[in-house]
């Protein structure tokens, strides 16, 4: 064993770890909300088993929750914890080889025993075996530490037991010198009306702190400052809530009620249940029969002039495919989220991938085109959301909204954006002005038709999924009319370039080697790129929040690096469609398809060897 | 174009696209009955929908000269549903044939109606995909030859009727393309009944399943062959008025005035408005005679309504007035 | 590992993987009892298969040493229907939730029904999606906050029963988690059925529905709050037997032997087997006590036996003999 | 009005067209039929509208049906026709333009009052207005003719006049010199049971041939000799009767009975229909609720170890996307076909497009690689329906067969392939002499797993959509395993590149352009690079049955031109595709969205401009 392995640092990753049921969700996002408050500067990442409650003591069950603070700008949660806090055997076994050597294992060594780690996996007690002989090992029996410490609060045996995440919370705070009283303030909303479990968990959180003061496992507390951040009022978000507020404030700025029509998915559910909170908007949250019901609801509210929103992860964007062409046909505004999780089929339910870029862009019969978008962040999915009502409402048309399990659970410290100083929106609605209103009709510029809806009296029109004509919406089979509806759909959605941001680019503006990243995967590129930076490589970085269409400068900044690099959660789907539009520039592709998100290091790694590379 | 005034003739709603049904076609004797029946229940074109899916049948919307929604198939009780949800003031109405709404979409029908959304549903059922030119559906007879059948159907049909109530349906009525005043009528109240209300209506299929129906329909046969259920009324029918209907056990059934000392009395009186449905599913089943009218018609707060009722009373107690006051809400800290 | 005696027991049902429910879900019970009910349905191992959908319950094939498939949501009703008419000489389990049965899989559900393909459908009705985390679903009772209706439901839930009575169905269960003897034999009957089976049964999730059916199972109510009914039997329950059914009207009516007059002849006596449902949705639709039980279960050749018997007939009476056959008939012509 | 425009030629493409009611597909039919019993190379192509019966008179209603008959090989029904036969005056106005000038139009003057005209939307009345001045017109008062043809027979008005196709193909029969017997033939079983029926039939088809040998408006009758076909035996197939029979021969040859999982839509619903009536054949037809129990339906079948198929058309695909990633996660033979139709949504159901090929190749959610081939002519949808059962149950994979309503409602003659001449088909399945089997145990050189379904005994084993092990099957949520699935999903699909015949090249095998089509389209598309050929161009076409994967010599063939050209019935699908995989080569595309096949012309033209352009 060595000696303490944590120094005065700027920035540190923390992986708490333990069995489904031992509240560890709960003891990172508390880690979380008292660093937010210290003010510095995070990203966090939750990985739980697929199943409600996985078998006790198995590797399968293990629940973990990763958070990265810094007083740096931090993009991701951490490549790699430098503290890993092990519940049981099981935790353990999971995350050792994600911990560096050097670094400090925190054990609960109360779940140690042989039939322990068996259970994990382990063929000898790891306590003794000297597999952790490089590591910095702190062993504390913190359930029977805790059970002593809350003797005589009357609790039973369970309830006791229960506590011993605040136990570990609290040795955790003792580490990196943080105040309690977040957390007190959280318990005691929480156990209000439950006086002993309060007072236990209270206890058990001060008894952590104390024990970690007391022994001499730790040669000294470390300290992170605050980051350096923005000015502002700052919050911390989850990525599906950002998503939902995200919507709301659209449905503000626009003047028009939100609908959503959606069915419980993982990893989407929580948009579902963060709007079905907000009923005091007039959101209209209708949970369907299934993800059809889900989107052809919205295509119905959309229709009768609502903000309609439809969420949803992979295998349900799939069932999604033919309504959405209706949406396309109709050229009625609506918002499709896709969460994307692993695949194909039901795949791997919990974990984080970007493999359904392929489904958004094509997954449909005809040419039915729809812009397709991706949030970078958490806290990027309140304006991707924004972002993607507006351009549904403003150009009549469906917009995809990408986003993945690792943004959508993972949080961040999020500078509140006012409704205020966000961009208006202006639905592209028919007006009295205009004479002889024809549903097809369309503004010149942006090639938006003129959205007229049931309860305007003069205006009664019909709509549907057969080919239109080009101007009064009938059917029409001509084949003119045909062709020239195919390309005015696309148009449609090429112009949308005209309204959105350009493309930028982080790192070098120009040189070796541009990476190209999208969605999800910014904070991994982007500190890969930093790295690039601080070691004078000529290396850019292009992430995309809008995919299709491409920002107007795509070809302009691709065109002034040598190399590029298309890192992606998948087997390579942005890389093709670059190659279908942009064929004038050569890819090259580094992809991971192991339902995790990238690590810097495998990105640095793989820049180092393309650059190198002839 | 704008008519001002609510008092619409059945041509108002009249729209200036070519009707495309085959001649012969039962659709025409809807069309003109839902046309005659607009006029009288008191709303303005502009708040009237019309959604349906796709099938001969679903055609409809672009005849009527109000909104209008020609959907894909089996999913217009969904897009109704948005529509409605979206602003609860409109009339909406579901155009949907039996592949339609029974096949493809019987998911989004049950779900509807259990959910009991202010829907008025007409279900045109001529028992075949007409569309597609004649495959057999999930209401063609056991044993039919159809395109998709050659040798017969081996599987047993729906009864509409059955499938509603069973979904928990409160409002249910049947009736037939060739008795235009009775659907109208019907269709006037499905249209004040709060909840979703499902009208089945008996539509002959002139080219792929001719006279299906014209053991109930045709001329000679229909006054015998039918009992049109009216509420508070005794179960009277015939050509003669003097059969009835009459409860037997677990059953009903059929009796004539003046035999075995039967009266009209002995008549089963008809309660469409009664909450529990045994009365309703024994009529829904009814083979021969076949029952037509309303057959059930229980008041209940509607979704929509529930929905509204939500919404206001959250917003009042709620402490966010803004999208402000929740994203400043919780949690915060600020760096100066 | 292949037994090639009929002779099982539970244990040779048990996979080699481990079971991953909440401790103390009603799934467990459920599993046993199954795992119970396979030596005694006379059938071998390889000629068994569960199809489930997904959910928590839809977790039931990897636990069972048969043939098994865990598909997707919903439509493990038309998969088993393929196995099913791909092999007849299977015996085929459906499992699935109140979710996955009758809310995305819904249309399925009632085709499947509809049809009366020979499965047996095993509706685990916790009411809630349970894999999920606790949304609410089509049977969720009306009111109830859950994670998505924090305000309370605002929906009517099915009745599965009335929606399966509904759907023309055949055969209709009713069972607890907690009463693993009962719901083992009407397993055993459910696959003697010849069409589909379907077997509601009541199962508790303890975490996001805990107890939700304790006012039937709870050990002190049980008795009084439910009664098991029986083809062929009276229909008592209560924990002295001195309460019972009786027909009033359209409704059934809730008696005590020895007031009022009442004896056990005046009764209802069970007849699960007649054609006519009228007693079948009374039983189903009664909530307080709630009807255990095999509530209907008539006989008639189901699809698979039709669809067999037509392919059988076709094959005697058609001219073509192979492919070759077939594909030189109608009008030929050779170039030398 | 010219004299007679028609000579003795060795190819003629006829037009019926006519009201919806006029019985236009089956005289275009008896034209087929009696041809091809002549020995004339023969393609047709029938074209109705999407209404069952669209109002009579209007060019919305009119049907129309086209076939090409030559002496020489023939490829497709023709870009234009040599003959018009117009029934009313919307049947003239809706084809008209088709027609060059100099060409014969034959018509039925009775159709052409000002009532007529009007409501077929000509401004004057055709007849006189000089509008048809540059044609070869024949006008007969066919709707007459044959009522005073037909007078004493007893029928009434409506079966008179019903007749008069008959009348019309009696005097097409007579131009081209054809035997009455065939459709003599034909009408006796049609009518058997309606003596009176039939013979008015046969008395109008008399008196067309006659009058037309009367008249003076045909200076001559013209022959069109046998065409120089291989020997053996024929028969006039359509597409979607062919794909049946494949996998009819298919299900024979494998051993495995044929299960159909299918819901009916144009323009699949043929394939259906034709297998429902061969019941005699095991063949077991499931007409299901809707597109998902289709596939899933036919999913089961593949576990419990039938030939599995479903049969659909583009919105039908949407449907089926997420149980075909189930498929492709349990690695099940399975073939899913598509018959193309305009699109998007609902879109023109009765026109043709190749606009799903994307949807094919990616309309599901996650990693989820699917064979995919395509049909080139009616003809081969026996033979790749075939494959594509081949494939399917010999590597354990879907395979998605596109057609398209071109080639699945046009008709060929086809060289009867008996089955003992067709390719063996051996199911990849698990036997006794495999040692611990294991579900998902590979083949090494295929990649494929061994199938083994209930009913064996000691095989007993689940498997479901979640990411399964690489070998036991059982689920796996680890990362290595993931990305080790995912390549192998891939790399089985790939292999079959190994089985599958190389590609071929028409025209010139090297040179100055490659046209490169897929599918449908490969009538057209050849006859214009026999064209080229024909004028000593060095223009060569590569015609792609098998997309996913490709052929394996196809860099190879692309490496031989200097440049290549794309043609499709889209805006740009397997050009986007070819992009993605082979990025080497630079790309032109000639695009087409009418909902019609290419003109031969249009081709040749654009073959021309892609020729001169640099
Ligand atoms: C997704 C999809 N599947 C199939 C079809 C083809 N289709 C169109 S209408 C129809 C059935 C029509 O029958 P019904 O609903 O009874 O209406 P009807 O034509 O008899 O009025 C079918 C199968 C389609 N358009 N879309
Ligand atoms: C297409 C699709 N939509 C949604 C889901 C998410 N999902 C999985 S199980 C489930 C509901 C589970 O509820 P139930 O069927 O009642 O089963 P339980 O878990 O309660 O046993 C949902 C919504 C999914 N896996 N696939
Ligand atoms: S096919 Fe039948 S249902 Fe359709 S329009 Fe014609 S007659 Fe009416
Ligand atoms: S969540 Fe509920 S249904 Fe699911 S395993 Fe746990 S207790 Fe059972
Ligand atoms: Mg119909
Ligand atoms: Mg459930």
């Amino acid at each position: 064993m060595g000696t303490t392995a944590i120094k005065e640092v700027d920035k540190v990753v923390i992986k708490f770890a333990g069995d489904s049921g031992d509240g560890m969700q709960l003891t990172g996002t508390q880690f979380t909300g008292t660093s937010a408050l210290l003010g510095n500067d995070i990203a966090t990442f939750p990985d739980y088993p697929a199943e409600i409650r996985a078998p006790q003591g198995t590797v399968a069950g293990v629940s973990g929750f990763q958070v990265h603070i810094g007083q740096a700008h931090i993009h991701t949660p951490g490549d790699s914890p430098d503290v890993l806090v092990a519940m049981n055997a099981a935790a353990l076994k999971a995350n050792l080889r994600d911990v560096a050597k050097g670094k400090t294992i925190i054990i609960d060594t109360d779940n140690f025993k042989r039939k322990d780690w068996e259970k994990a996996g382990f063929a000898d007690d790891p306590l003794t075996s000297g597999e952790l002989r490089e590591y910095h090992v702190i062993e504390a029996p913190m359930t029977t530490l805790t059970r002593t410490a809350l003797e005589g609060l009357g609790l039973d045996n369970k309830s006791m037991v229960r506590s011993k995440n605040m136990f570990a919370l609290g040795m955790v705070y003792w580490m990196f010198s943080r105040p309690l009283d977040y957390t007190e303030r959280f318990l005691k909303g929480k156990f209000g009306k439950k006086p002993e479990i309060l007072a236990g968990n209270i206890k058990a959180l001060k008894a952590g702190f104390n024990y970690a003061d007391t022994i001499e496992a730790f040669s000294s507390a470390s300290a992170v400052l605050p980051a350096d951040m923005e000015p502002g009022l700052y919050k911390n978000v989850m990525g599906n809530e950002a998503t939902a507020w995200g919507f709301l404030a659209a449905a503000e700025k626009s003047g028009k009620e939100l609908f959503l029509g959606s069915y419980p998915i993982t990893p989407a559910t929580d948009i579902l249940q963060e709007l079905a909170k907000h009923r005091h908007f007039g959101a209209k949250v209708f949970q369907a029969e299934d993800e059809i019901a889900g989107i052809t609801s919205a295509i119905g509210a959309a229709f009768a002039g609502d903000l309609a929103i439809t969420t949803t992860s992979g295998p349900g964007l799939a069932l999604k495919g033919e309504a959405l062409g209706l949406a396309v046909m109709t050229e009625l505004p609506l918002v499709v989220v896709d969460v994307q999780r692993g695949g194909p089929s039901t795949g791997l339910p919990t974990k984080t991938e970007q493999s359904d870029l392929m489904q958004a862009l094509y997954g449909r019969n005809g040419e039915s085109p729809v812009v397709v978008v991706a949030a970078k962040s958490p806290a990027d999915c309140f304006s991707m959301a924004f972002r993607a009502a507006k351009i549904a409402l403003e150009h009549m048309t469906p917009v995809l909204l990408l986003t993945d399990g690792y943004v959508a659970n993972g949080s961040q410290p999020w500078k509140i954006q006012r409704t205020e100083d966000l961009d208006d929106i202006t639905p592209h609605e028919a007006d009295k002005s205009m004479q002889n209103w024809q549903p097809y009709e369309r503004d010149t510029a942006s090639l938006a038709r003129y959205w007229a809806y049931p309860g305007q009296s003069g205006y009664e029109h019909r709509i549907g999924g057969l080919e239109k004509d080009e101007l009064t919406g009938n059917v029409s089979y001509t084949p003119e009319n045909h062709e020239k509806m195919t390309y005015v759909r696309e148009e449609k959605v090429q112009r949308v370039a005209n309204y959105i941001p350009e493309l930028e680019v982080d790192g070098s503006q120009e040189g070796d080697l541009l990476v190209v990243s999208w969605g999800g995967t910014y904070g991994s590129t982007l500190t890969a790129i930093n790295k690039c930076t601080a070691q004078n490589k000529k290396v850019g970085l292009a992430h995309f929040n809008y995919i299709k269409p491409l920002p107007k400068n795509t070809a302009e900044v691709f065109s002034k690096f040598k190399k590029i690099l298309v890192a992606e959660l998948n087997q390579g789907q942005l890389v093709k469609y670059l190659r279908g539009e942009l064929p004038q520039f050569t890819y090259q592709q580094f992809n991971k398809t192991q339902g995790l998100p990238f690590r810097v290091v495998e990105l640095n790694h793989a820049i180092n060897k393309t650059l190198e590379s002839n | 174009m704008s008519v001002e005034t609510l008092e619409y003739t059945a041509k108002d709603f009249s729209s200036d696209q070519e009707v495309k049904w085959c001649p012969g076609c039962g659709d025409y004797a809807i069309l003109k009955a839902v046309q005659k029946a607009m006029p009288l229940i008191g709303r303005k074109r502009e708040d009237i929908v019309f959604v349906s899916g796709i099938g001969c049948s679903s055609r409809f919307p672009y005849y009527m000269d109000t909104y209008g929604f020609h959907s894909i198939h089996g999913r217009a009780p969904a897009i109704a549903t948005g529509v409605k949800l979206a602003n609860p003031n409109l009339s909406v109405w579901q155009i949907t044939g039996d592949g339609d709404a029974l096949a493809i979409g019987g998911n989004h029908f049950i779900h509807l109606i259990r959910r009991n959304v202010s829907i008025n549903v007409l279900l045109f059922n001529n028992r075949i995909y007409g569309l597609t030119k004649g495959q057999f559906s999930p209401t063609t007879n056991l044993g039919q030859s159809t395109k998709s059948s050659p040798q017969g159907t081996i599987d047993n049909p729906f009864n509409p009727g059955e499938l509603v109530l069973g979904a928990n349906g409160h409002f249910f009525a049947r009736a037939t393309d060739t008795n235009a005043k009775a659907l109208t009528a019907i269709l006037v109240e499905a249209e004040k009944h709060r909840g979703a209300s499902i009208i089945e209506i008996l539509q002959n299929c002139v080219i792929f399943n001719k006279d299906i129906f014209s053991d109930y329909t045709a001329k000679d046969v229909k006054l015998d062959n039918q009992v049109h259920v009216e509420h508070g009324k005794p179960m009277i029918f015939g050509a003669n008025s003097d059969k009835g209907l009459k409860l037997n056990g677990f059953k009903l059934e059929i009796v004539t005035i003046g035999e075995d000392g039967i009266t009209e009395d002995d008549l089963l009186v008809h309660d469409a408005h009664e909450e529990d449905n045994t009365l309703h599913m024994m009529l829904a089943k009814l083979q021969m005679p076949v029952v037509t009218g309303i057959i059930r018609s229980y008041g209940e707060d509607s979704f929509e309504m529930r929905m509204k009722k939500q919404v206001e009373e959250v917003e009042k107690n709620s402490p966010f007035k803004s999208v402000n006051d929740l994203l400043e809400s919780g949690e915060t800290w600020e760096i100066k």
